[in-house]
């Protein structure tokens, strides 16, 4: 396909992929999975690897070089991190494992301190598990309700009755900035905004947007932001929650351990300020200091310029992928979301799908994505779905298209 | 390698033992609720030898395929033999490798069959191959 | 110093120093802080850049080829572990941050099931933070009381009356095996044994054993163990909980979230069996990848010659170092320890003490060492702590002593 | 760069204004649970005026020569502008870099001394250096 270069390529993609050592050799893979996890940069590893050769040890207590070495590092990593998410402090980054751990601790900490029988919590249909089952959980300790933003036909949510849903009642709204099923952008700001009026706290999802697009958090005032450094190009183990100042202040410790105390007693501590006072143990060193320089990377590239370059990805596969018979795509126009397409073929399984895609190369995720109501409110079980980075290309569509043609042409034989 | 070969998915098209026995002696049924493949099985026994069976249900066509092709098997198998049926058998049959999740997906059947074979709650659970 | 090599040289030291890229080089540091963090082996960090670069996926539900590589080596990494603490089952291994969030695990999903009011729940007064704060923790949610076996001034526990604290109130014994700071190896077997006759649940704390000697979990019959990689040759970012299976298997949920369920609802779910029931979201994949190489590195070399590598250095440093005026050492004999030599100088602070072994290319650790209780049993608010593991030599032993004097002659001038 | 400067152990040895106030007008003491370290700083003001100061306490050489060269640096100094004394003009003091365990020993008289001039409640923490 011949393009114009800069109507559809604001990144140098191919200088992009050389940064990503997946895709050296003869026949890369198409690899279209990157919500799920994305690929990590070269420079990541760099950095973790000169951690582990150079400067290997434990942080924090260290008075020798290389541990203050290893606690510069890990606290930098903090401060790129909470600059990239324009929190005010560094001290408002809280390094976890994952998003689903970031969420986690804001249900215990802040939520069995603040959670009552009485309250609602109001999530949305399209909430990954990760922002749905804690939140069961601490219903179900604290007899607190659920309540649900339904999803319309398009993928969008409904936002109608939003003003019924919101009462005095509603303690926290937990929601997602962008769906990883979908792929729909929420509008999370007026979400937060609406929310704030009738004095609820608003946790952000932002699993699916944070590696995407820009992301101010002192912008959309939220109170709290969860995402995972394995989706951003950075390395597996290490997630951030943003949290504000005042909330996090006033929040009891979650886990107990070393790092995370002021003084211990045989019979009770007093905690460390934050964010110590959530990082118990030793914390993943060199999955932070990863996690800094894949911000960095990033930074460098400009997620207004990976958010324009999926843009194309995804018009260019909804373009292509609509001329397929028998094919239908979950969630709304190109426009309105991000670099991920869903999708299910007539009569074939999504296993299928997805198991034929891999023989010609093309790797995509079937089942039902940690969304299970979502698939519900669809009445589908499973769907296939194509997700895009910053290292893709036009080419990589074109193979999914001919991978899905493949799919039909040895499986969809019962149907015609 | 390909999981895609034809036998597999002769077996996915023209399954064989395909639907149910009016009065099964045992008749068991189970999802894999991550991927919605269903298969049921009904088989009729006599002096513990399974003398007829037939599975039903839906799903990707693995699952179905290793349906069909362990009813050829077992057709005519004591019952005790079906306990010792292994992940390994269903390898074979299939003949290709399988990855974890469409291991799942390939001994759903199995699972399926021996649950009915050990009266269900019976069954000491596939998981026991892992023992040391 | 010149050594019979069979004496005093059960490990090819040299050999092994060759495995950790942070002693190549002209003056490679004395690393005496092993017990706060090893060294990772170079077979670890290839590992894990074997993953990053060529299979980098998420696990579980990925039905293409990387996705597939990426799951079997995780899992398979599950199966090593259990081999290598001789569990029963791999099942039996969970997968955690680090030993504190494995012990928290514990006190949360076992300790809010089983723990009540009148309960007891007994430790002992050398616990690490990480084995004392989630259990105050857990006292304070559910009002039970936490009693405590005394150490000796030789720094062994006291356990002439084990009898009289061990009551059928008893519902929990959480002890570690091996001190972090005095060395000390508790006889945790027998502890076990005392602790089931009464009924109550042990829960070993093998941050300190597991990487040092070898360690049998269905021997030692305990209930809950818990390790990190990080101390263990391993990388940072993952850890262990070890259970016996009627145990796992009857506790419910602590963290909710991704591939810990089995189906979803809106208002419920139900959830996996364990292992998966305790993994919520994406996990530290890299790391235990990285942990199961760091595990084959150290069963290749042996947990016995290991051990008995650290007792040849220990025996040497004790008679070193007792030649020091103004020393004090704590902890017991060299042969009831594992290779850990805690002391002060009079006179000098631990932390000037450190700061002086810095500038001579020694790293050791100053402070509590997240053992408040401990220090305050000795009457002390820090000591200085050296620790040695398969990578250490004797000529370690001989600079930290000669930085020892140094420290005196520049510090300790205000005596004399 | 060796953190064991003569300047700082002459400091640590024979300390300038060590002692105590017998009516000082402010006087706060603080320590630091992670190591013991523990100052206490006593001032005698006079229209804003810090006209007398002594500090005591014990601890690691730099918390120690830290705060004896801040007594000498503040004495005579107006207390608004002890308020403004930061981080970074303890460790020109000192005249050595400072990793960030050996930062909290040395920034520990200037955290007493600057509760002290506040008034305690009113100080608002150290960590606001970090605000950007
Ligand atoms: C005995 C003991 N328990 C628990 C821990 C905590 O380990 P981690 O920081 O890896 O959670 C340590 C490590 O310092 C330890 O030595
Ligand atoms: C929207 C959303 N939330 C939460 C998660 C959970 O992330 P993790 O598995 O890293 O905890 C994901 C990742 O799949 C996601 O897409």
């Amino acid at each position: 396909m011949h393009v114009d270069r800069n109507e559809f390529h604001p990144l140098e993609v191919d200088r992009i992929r050389e940064d990503f050592p997946i895709f050296a050799g003869d026949s890369p893979i198409a690899y279209l999975d990157s919500a799920a996890s994305s690929q990590t940069a070269r420079c990541v590893l760099e950095a973790m690897d000169g951690y582990y050769e150079s400067y290997r040890s434990n942080i924090h207590r260290g008075i020798y070089h290389i541990s203050e070495e290893a606690t510069a590092a890990y606290e930098d990593a903090r401060q790129k991190i909470a600059r990239f998410i324009s929190a005010r402090r560094a001290s408002q980054v809280v390094f976890t494992r994952n998003t689903t751990e970031s969420i986690n601790l804001v249900a215990h900490s802040w939520g069995n301190a603040n959670i009552g029988r009485d309250d609602e919590i109001l999530l949305t249909v399209m909430e990954h598990h990760s922002n749905l089952v804690p939140w069961q959980l601490l219903a179900e300790r604290t007899g607190a309700t659920l309540r649900f933003i339904e999803v319309t036909d398009e993928g969008l949510l409904q936002l109608d009755d939003l003003d019924q849903l919101l009462t005095e009642r509603t303690k926290l709204v937990a929601i997602t900035h962008v769906s990883n099923v979908l792929g729909t952008i929420n509008p999370v700001w007026e979400i937060t905004a609406a929310a704030h009026s009738v004095g609820a706290t608003v946790l952000i999802d932002a699993a699916q947007s944070v590696p995407h697009l820009p992301v101010d958090a002192q912008a959309l005032d939220c109170d709290f932001l969860a995402f995972s450094g394995h989706k951003m190009c950075g390395p597996t183990g290490v997630g951030v929650l943003y949290g504000k100042r005042e909330l996090l202040e006033e929040m009891p410790p979650f886990l107990g351990g070393g790092s995370m105390i002021r003084a211990v007693q045989r019979e009770r501590s007093t905690y460390a300020d934050v964010p110590a006072r959530f990082e118990a143990g030793t914390p993943a060193i060199a999955e932070a200091i990863g996690l800094g320089h894949a911000v960095d990377y990033l930074e460098k590239i400009g997620l207004d310029a990976v958010h324009a370059h999926e843009q194309q990805i995804i018009d260019y596969a909804h373009q292509k992928l609509s001329e397929i018979d028998g094919i239908t795509i979950y969630g709304p126009k190109p426009r309105m979301k991000a670099g991920v397409i869903t999708f299910n073929l007539e009569g074939i399984h999504p296993h299928d799908l997805a198991g034929v895609l891999d023989t010609t190369g093309v790797a995509v995720r079937a089942g039902h994505h940690c969304a299970q109501p979502l698939m519900q409110h669809y009445g589908v079980i499973a769907t296939a779905r194509a997700s895009f980075y910053l290292y893709n290309t036009m080419e990589d569509v074109d193979r999914l298209y001919d991978g899905a043609l493949k799919a039909q042409n040895l499986l969809a034989r019962r149907q015609g | 390698m390909n999981i895609y070969e034809e036998d597999i998915l002769d077996h996915y098209e023209n399954p064989s033992n395909y639907g149910t026995l009016e009065k099964p002696d045992i008749s068991y049924e189970e999802d894999n609720p991550l991927c919605g493949d269903q298969i049921r099985m009904d088989l009729e026994v006599e002096d513990g030898v399974i003398k007829d069976v037939r599975f039903s249900g839906h799903g990707c066509t693995i699952s179905q395929a290793a349906a069909s092709m362990l009813t050829e098997e077992v057709k005519g198998q004591a019952l005790d033999d079906v306990k010792k049926l292994s992940k390994d058998d269903i390898l074979e049959m299939l003949g290709i490798p399988l990855g974890p999740v469409r291991l799942k997906c390939g001994l759903l059947a199995l699972k399926v069959l021996k649950a009915g074979a050990y009266g269900i709650k019976g069954w000491p659970g596939e998981e026991d191959d892992e023992e040391e």
